[in-house]
């Protein structure tokens, strides 16, 4: 599964993107896994209320399942126009 | 019909809406929109960054585009939407939109920019001579979407 | 700073938008509108002729450029109505503003349409070869003006 | 005074301005005097609600007094934009 970080997202994390094996079930599950690596994936996952996540492109809910999902992007809400 | 452009290089928003202009038969009204890089408040903004997820914001602007021609019935809408480094004054990005009359003209402008805000992966950045600092979303933004 | 011509001849509405933006400062949002002669209901609209009451008429729209002006701290406005014949596809008249955020851009242009269509002195004629015909006021257009 | 009409108002008038002496105390009572003046007027005038007024480029109400006022002018609701 490809994990993309965008904006101060992947500036805390220090990565834009990579491929991760995960047998998590939800969004949140993944995040949990993801917390677990490392002390910078900590903090920049220490509030998910302030983050957003898209599915394979599409804004999801951290809820959600992500059996099949291909490419999972995390990053702050958008600031466009 | 609909045109939606995410580019780097700069654009001229008046040529734009002619060409948008000279497109579309049977208009009676047209909005455009154009958001432009204003300094902050302390005056001393260098440039904005503007980073975006490429796979994605094509198809949420289509989205968007789409939501709205149907909604207000358009003759025809445009969404241009830049990225990268903009110095002060530059067109961030513009929509317009075509209709037969005024009300569907405004409110679907208007309605494309309240969800391209929040809605499109596109995340702003202040630089200045002090460093460089990520735009923070407003709650209003969010609540803005609640009018449609 | 706020601009209002009324005049005879055709204009080109992307290139006054230019010029509009090129004269404004420190403006993050710039919305226009411009309203285009289109086709009636039978489809076939030779001409719209445009009568008006030239000592008020300045006046009436400098006086809703004002309002806007200050109702929404407008960095600038601006205010084109033709008189006269006009033909199918011809832009009919065109307000810009200019602010530091989008909402009071779009507000201004919307209220500044809203007051020009029933306050200002002009009264539109649909030519057809069946004949002319003055165009009604709708209740509508005279009921938007509550919502200021 | 001077008066003048626009639009619908003027052609069935049949004319666009014209000099009244007229000791009218408000807008009505001037619309009074003029239907009195002929059959095309009091057809013109016969819904005022139906019209609109303006006096000296002002827009007014017909109840308005009209002393010390140089013109006055007669229309149909606008339709301009």
């Amino acid at each position: 599964m490809q994990i993309l970080y965008f904006a101060w997202l992947r500036e805390r994390i220090g990565l834009a993107e990579e491929t991760v094996a995960s047998s998590a079930e939800t969004v949140q599950d993944l995040v949990s896994e993801l917390r677990a690596k490392d002390p910078r994936y900590e903090a920049a996952f220490a509030d998910t209320s302030s983050l957003r996540v898209a599915l394979d492109q599409r804004l999801a809910h951290f809820g959600d399942p992500i059996a099949g999902v291909r490419e999972v992007a995390f990053f702050p809400p958008m600031t466009g126009g | 019909m609909m045109q939606v452009r995410v580019q780097n290089v700069a654009f001229d928003f008046a040529q734009e809406a002619k060409n948008f202009a000279s497109s579309v038969q049977d208009c009676g009204a047209l909005v455009t929109f154009t958001g432009i890089v204003r300094n902050n408040d302390a005056g001393d903004l260098l440039a904005l960054e503007i980073e975006h997820y490429p796979v994605m914001t094509q198809s949420a602007l289509e989205n968007i585009a789409g939501q709205a021609m149907e909604k207000w019935s358009l003759v025809d809408c445009l969404i241009i939407h830049r990225f990268g480094r903009l110095a002060l004054g530059e067109p961030i990005m513009m929509v317009a939109t075509a209709a037969p009359h005024r009300a569907a003209a405004f409110a679907s402008a208007d309605f494309m920019m309240d969800y391209l805000k929040s809605r499109a992966p596109f995340w702003k950045k202040e630089v200045t001579d002090a460093g460089a600092e990520w735009v923070a979303a407003k709650d209003s933004d969010e609540q803005a979407l609640s009018r449609w």
